[in-house]
C-alpha cells in the first residue's frame, strides 16, 4: 500500500468548501474570532464579505451571535480553534444552540495535536469527549480533504447542530472525489481477520500503515474508518467485532469519552469483546513538530502494530482458555 | 401602534391590569409549582406589560410574523412574568400556565419553541444579549429595517462578561435596531448587587462600551413608554441602546420588596393568600385567585424506590 | 433490605464540612457564585467570613480567581451549580487549574437532574464526561452523606484539582459515620452471580432496590457502587465482569461518557463482557419533580430489574451459542 | 530598589540594551522553531525590559521568594520576549530559551512552574486578568503588603469578557496591589484592532469599571518608569490601576509595525538576517545573531508513517 499525501492542507479545503457553499446557499454564513487566515475562513471573507461576520476575540459571543442568526433561519458555521469552540464557549453552544437544535455548524480548527507549538492551551484533545456528551449534536472527523469537502455539503442538508474537526495536516488520501460521506456510516478500508484497526480523522492512515507492516509477518488486519462519531456506526463496529474479536481505535484525541470510548460503548452493549485505545493519555501536551509529537506519544505504524500484535496474542489465548 | 409620546389614558390602565394580574399568576404558577422566581418576576411586571401591551409591535395571532419585534428575556428565571403576560395578552390560553414545572409543561427558564411568543432557550444568565445581538444582525441582513430587538437583563447578569462582550460587538457592529433592559432593581439570588459584585456605574459602563444611554423608573408606565418612544424612534443612529430601569425586587409585596429571600423561594398557599391581599392593598383592588392553590409534593428519590419496592 | 434516607440534605453536609475542614486547615478558602444559600456554602460563610470570597455571577472569573489564590499556597473550593462549572468556564478550569495541577476542589452541586424545575439549563448530564475528558482531574459523585464528607477530608489530603458532585436530593444511607473514601476505590454493597448492577452518586440506591426485585425472582445481583470515576476501580469491575459476566450500570447523567463509558472501557480494554449503561439518553430535560423525572427517564428499580433480567437472559443466549 | 521618578541614565542604557537584546533572541528563537509571536513581542520589549530591570521588585536567584511581586504575562503568545527577557535578567542560561518549541523545551505559551520567573499557564487569551486578581488577593489575605502584582494584557485580549469580568472584580474587592498593563499596539492577530472588533475607548472603560487609569508611550523608558512610579506609590487608594501603554505592533521593524502578517509569522533565515540588519539600523547597532539559524522541517504525518513503512 502506497499512500500519497495531499499537497492541500485540510483548512485549505474547509476554506474552499465555505465559499462553494456560499455560492449555492445564499442563507450561509460564516462568523470568526480573529483566526480567519489560519482556520482559511479567510477565503469565504474575500469572496462574500457581507455573509462573513467579525466577532473578535470573544468566543462566548461567538456562539452566541450563531445562535441568534441561526434563530431568523441563516445557517451559520462559527469558526475558532477546537480549544475555543470547546472550552471557551461550552454553555452557549449547549443551551443556546444544541437545545433548540438551531441549524449551526461548529469547526474545529487545529484539533487535537494539530496547534503543535502552540501547546496545551491551543491544542485539544478533550473536543470529541465533549461535544459527543451534548444532546443532539453530530460530531465527526474527516480523515482527507474529499471527505471534509464531502462532509460540508451533507451537513448543508442536514438540519441542526454539527461539530466538526478541521487538522491542521495535509491528508493522506483515503478516498476519491466521488466519496460519500454520511453521518452514523463508516467504511471498512480493508479486509481482515485476527484484528481489526479502527481509525477516525487523518489517524486512519496510521492503521493503514500499522495493517501493512503486520501483514508482512502474517496477521491479517481490517482497518475500518469511521468519520461520524456520532452517530457512530453501529453494524460496522459489530461487524468487526464478530469477524475478528479484538478491536483497536486510534484517535487525535485522549484515550477517554471519545472514538475509543463511543466503540467500547457499542461493542460492551452489543458485542463484548476486547476493544483496545490508542490515543492521548491522561497527560499535558508537548509543545513541538506534529512529527515529533506522533512519536513522543508512540502514535506511529509501529507503535500500533506492536499494540495490535500483543492485542491478538490475548484475545487468543483468551479463546484458548 | 399606540402613541407611546402621549400614551392614552386608556391604554396605561390597560397596563396597570396586565401588570397586576401578571404578579397574580406568578403567585399562582409559582405556589403550585414549589418553584420559581418571585423578586425578578414582579420586578419586570411593569415593562412586560408596556413591552407587549404595545411597545412591541407582535400579533399573539401570529408570533412568527417575519416583521414582528424579537423579545428576548435574557433574565429567563422571570419565566412566569412573561409566561404570564404572554397568556393574558392572548398568545395561548391562561390555562396552559398551569403546566409550568410538570413533564411535558413549561420549563422553569424559557424555551424557543415551547410556546407561542418564546424566542430564545436561555436560564444561563448572561448569554441573551448575544443572542439579541445575533437576531439583531440576522434582521439587518434580511434589510428588514422595521422590526425590533429587545433585551432584558438583570442588574447581577451584568456581572457575566459575555454581556460586555456581547455589548461591544454590538456597538462595533452598529446594531441601531437592538435595545437593551436593564431590570436594574439592585438586588441578584443572595444579597445587594452592590454587595455581591457591584455593576455601578451602569450607565457609565455602557456608554464607555459605545451605547446610547437611557433610563426610567421600570415601574412608571409613562416613563417606560417614554424611554421606549426615544428608543424606537429617536437613537437611530448608528449605536445600540440600553433603557437603565430603575426597580424594585418584589414590588408590589412588602414583605419582599428588596428581600433576596424571595428572590427565588416559593409561598406557601397560606402564604400566597396573604401576598394576594397585600397586592391587592397595594394596588387598591379586591381580586381573587383563580383557584385554591395546592402546594406540590416531590417524594424524590426515597418515594420512588419504596414504591416499586412495596410492589 | 431497608433502606434508611437522611434527613439532612447532601448539600447541607457540603456547607457542614467546610466549616469542618475550615477549621483544621486554615489555608482553606471558599469562593462562591451568587449561590451560596442554595449550594450552602453559606455555612461557611457565616463562620469564616474572611475566608470566604464572593466572586458574582461570573464563572470563568471565578475559576481565574481560584486558580491565582490556589498558585500562591491556598486550597480553593471554588463552588457553584454543576452546570455552570462544567460549561460556563470549561476553558479555566482547564488552562489555569488542570494543566498546572493547582489545589483546587471544584464542587459541582445541582448535578445531573437535581436541578430539577429549574429545566435544561441548570441540570447537568455531562459533567462526569467533560471533566473525565481533562488531565490530572480526579472525579468523584459520592453515594451518601457520610461519603460525601469523608471524600473531602480525603480531598485534602490529596494536592491537586478535583471535581465533586454534590446531588440536591436526601440521600439513602449506603454507608455508616465510619465510612472510608479512596479516590480509585469502589465497594461491593451485595454479592451476586448472575449480574452486577453497578452505581455512582445516589443512583446506587436504584440499584440496590432493582437487586431487591430481582432476588424476589430469584436472579441474584451483585451490587457495586463506585464514587469515583476517575480513577476508577478497575480491580472491582474486573471482578464483577469475571464473576457474572454482565454489568448494568445507572447514573445521574447522560450514558455518553460517563460512569457507563467509564466502565465500558475498562472492560472493553481488559475483561470483554456485556455492560449496559442506564441514565440520561441524547435528549434535552424536562423540568418537573424528581420524583417525576426519575420515573419519566425510566431510572427506577422496577425499571432497572427489567433491564438487568434482559441482559441475564442474552448473556445466557450467548455462552448457549 | 531604583528610583523610578528620575531613573539614573546607566539604568535606561541597561533597558535599553534588554530591549534590544530580547528582540534579537526573539528573532532567533522565532526563526530557529519556525513558529512564534513576533509583533506582540516586539511592542513588549520595553515594557518587559523595564519591568525586569528595577520596577519589579524580584530576585532572579529567589525567584520564588514569597516577598517578591508577581508577574502575569496574560498575552502569554509574547512567550519569546518573556523568555529571553528572563534570561537576560539572569533567571535562567540563555542556552535554555533555544528549547523553546522542542520536546520537553519551554512551551509556545508559558506554562507556569516550566521555567523560573513563569508564575501563569497561559495561551488562552482573556484568562490572565482573573488570575492575577485572584493572586492580588492571596497576597492580601496573607498581609504581604509590600508586593505588587503587574499584569500584561493585549488590546485585542480585552475583546474577552473574562477581562471585564475580572477589572470588575478587582475594583469590588479593592485590589489595589493590581496593576494592569495594557500592550495598546492597535493590532490583533488578522487585522487592525478598530477594524476587527474595537475596544476603543480603553481609558473610559476602565474607569467605569471603577480603575485608575494611567496612560505612557510603551516604548519610552523614562515614561515607562514614571508610570509605573505613579501606580506602585501614589496610588494605594484602594482601586486598581490600568497603565494604557501606547506601543507599535512590531517595534524596530518597518517591515513589521503595524503589519498584522508578523502577528505570528516565522521569518526564514535570510529574513531574519535581514530583520536583524533592520534592528540595528534604528537601534544604531551592530550586533549578530548568537548562531547560525536554521529553518526546522517538520515532516508530518507523511515523515513518520513513511520511515515507519521504510523499516
Ligand atoms: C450563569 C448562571 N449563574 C447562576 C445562575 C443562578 N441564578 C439565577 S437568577 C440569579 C440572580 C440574578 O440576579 P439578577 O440578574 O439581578 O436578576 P433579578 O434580580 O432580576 O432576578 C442567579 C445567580 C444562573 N441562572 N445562571
Ligand atoms: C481565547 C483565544 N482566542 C484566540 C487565540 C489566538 N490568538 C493568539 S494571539 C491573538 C491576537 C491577540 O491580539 P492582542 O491581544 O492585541 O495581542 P498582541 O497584539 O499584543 O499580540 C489571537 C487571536 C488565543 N490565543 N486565545
Ligand atoms: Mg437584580
Ligand atoms: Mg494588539
Amino acid at each position: 500500500m502506497k499512500l500519497s499525501y495531499s499537497k492541500i492542507p485540510l483548512r485549505e479545503i474547509f476554506g474552499e468548501t465555505l465559499v462553494e457553499l456560499g455560492a449555492a446557499h445564499p442563507r450561509l454564513l460564516v462568523l470568526d474570532a480573529d483566526l480567519n487566515t489560519s482556520s482559511r475562513t479567510v477565503l469565504f471573507k474575500q469572496r462574500y464579505p457581507d455573509r462573513f461576520v467579525q466577532c473578535g476575540i470573544a468566543e462566548a459571543n461567538l456562539f452566541g451571535l450563531a445562535a441568534g442568526l441561526a434563530a431568523q433561519g441563516f445557517t451559520v458555521f462559527p469558526s475558532t480553534f477546537a480549544a475555543f469552540a470547546t472550552r471557551k464557549a461550552l454553555d452557549q453552544v449547549y443551551v443556546n444552540i444544541a437545545y433548540p437544535q438551531l441549524d449551526v455548524k461548529i469547526a474545529g480548527s487545529y484539533c487535537g495535536m494539530t496547534a503543535t507549538e502552540c501547546g496545551p492551551s491551543h491544542n485539544c484533545a478533550e473536543d470529541l469527549a465533549v461535544m459527543r456528551s451534548l444532546p443532539h449534536v453530530k460530531v465527526c472527523d474527516p480523515g482527507d480533504n474529499h471527505e471534509l469537502r464531502a462532509m460540508m455539503h451533507a451537513m448543508m442538508v442536514t438540519p441542526g447542530p454539527v461539530y466538526f474537526r478541521v487538522a491542521k495536516v495535509n491528508a493522506p488520501e483515503l478516498f476519491g472525489a466521488d466519496h460519500k460521506f454520511e453521518f452514523g456510516r463508516g467504511h471498512l478500508l480493508r479486509e481482515g481477520r485476527d484484528v481489526a484497526l479502527v481509525g477516525t480523522g487523518f489517524m486512519t492512515a496510521i492503521a493503514l500503515g500499522a495493517a501493512e507492516l503486520l501483514d508482512r509477518e502474517g496477521i491479517s488486519a481490517a482497518v475500518a474508518h469511521l468519520p461520524s462519531i456520532k452517530p457512530i456506526d453501529e453494524q460496522l463496529i459489530g461487524k468487526l467485532a464478530r469477524e475478528t474479536g479484538a478491536l483497536l481505535t486510534i484517535e487525535n484525541h485522549r484515550i477517554h469519552g471519545g472514538l475509543g470510548g463511543a466503540v467500547a460503548e457499542v461493542t460492551a452493549r452489543d458485542y463484548p469483546v476486547h476493544v483496545e485505545a490508542m490515543g492521548l493519555g491522561d497527560t499535558v501536551f508537548e509543545a513541538a513538530p506534529l512529527q515529533d509529537l506522533l512519536r513522543h506519544y508512540e502514535l506511529t505504524p509501529c507503535a500500533m502494530a506492536a499494540r495490535a500484535r500483543a492485542l491478538v496474542q490475548r484475545k487468543r489465548r483468551a479463546s484458548a482458555a | 401602534m399606540p402613541c407611546l409620546k402621549h400614551p392614552d389614558p386608556a391604554l396605561l390602565r390597560a397596563f396597570t391590569d396586565c401588570a397586576f394580574h401578571t404578579r397574580r399568576l406568578c403567585l399562582e404558577l409559582i405556589t403550585q409549582a414549589g418553584w420559581g422566581h418571585l423578586g425578578g418576576s414582579f420586578s419586570a411586571a411593569e415593562l412586560l406589560a408596556c413591552l407587549y401591551g404595545g411597545i412591541l409591535t407582535i400579533d399573539p395571532r401570529a408570533p412568527g410574523d417575519p416583521l414582528r419585534d424579537r423579545f428576548i428575556l435574557s433574565k429567563a428565571h422571570a419565566s412566569p412574568a412573561l409566561y404570564a403576560t404572554l397568556a393574558l395578552r392572548g398568545f395561548f390560553p391562561i390555562e396552559r400556565l398551569f403546566t409550568y414545572c410538570r413533564l411535558d409543561g413549561l420549563d422553569g427558564h424559557t424555551q424557543r419553541g415551547q410556546c407561542p411568543g418564546i424566542e430564545y432557550s436561555g436560564g444561563s444568565l448572561g448569554t441573551g444579549l448575544s443572542y439579541a445581538a445575533g437576531t439583531a444582525l440576522a434582521l439587518r441582513l434580511e434589510e428588514n429595517f422595521g422590526s425590533r430587538v429587545v433585551c432584558l437583563l438583570g442588574d447581577g447578569e451584568c456581572n457575566e462578561g459575555q454581556i460586555w462582550e456581547a455589548a461591544m460587538s454590538a456597538a462595533h457592529h452598529r446594531l441601531d435596531n437592538l435595545i437593551a433592559v436593564i431590570d436594574y432593581n439592585k438586588v441578584m439570588a443572595k444579597g445587594k448587587t452592590s454587595d455581591l459584585m457591584s455593576v455601578a456605574p451602569l450607565r457609565d459602563k455602557f456608554a464607555a462600551f459605545g451605547w446610547t444611554v437611557l433610563a426610567c423608573d421600570g415601574h412608571d408606565l409613562a416613563e417606560i413608554c417614554l424611554a421606549f418612544h426615544r428608543a424606537k424612534y429617536l437613537e437611530m443612529n448608528g449605536r445600540p441602546v440600553v433603557i437603565i430601569a430603575h426597580t424594585v425586587k418584589g414590588r408590589g409585596l412588602p414583605a419582599a420588596e428588596f428581600n433576596y429571600h424571595w428572590h427565588t423561594h416559593a409561598p406557601t398557599p397560606a402564604q400566597a393568600e396573604g401576598f394576594l391581599a397585600d397586592l391587592n392593598r397595594t394596588y387598591g383592588r379586591a381580586e381573587k385567585f383563580s383557584r385554591a392553590l395546592v402546594a406540590p409534593t416531590d417524594g424524590g428519590l426515597e418515594a420512588v424506590i419504596t414504591a416499586d419496592l412495596a410492589l
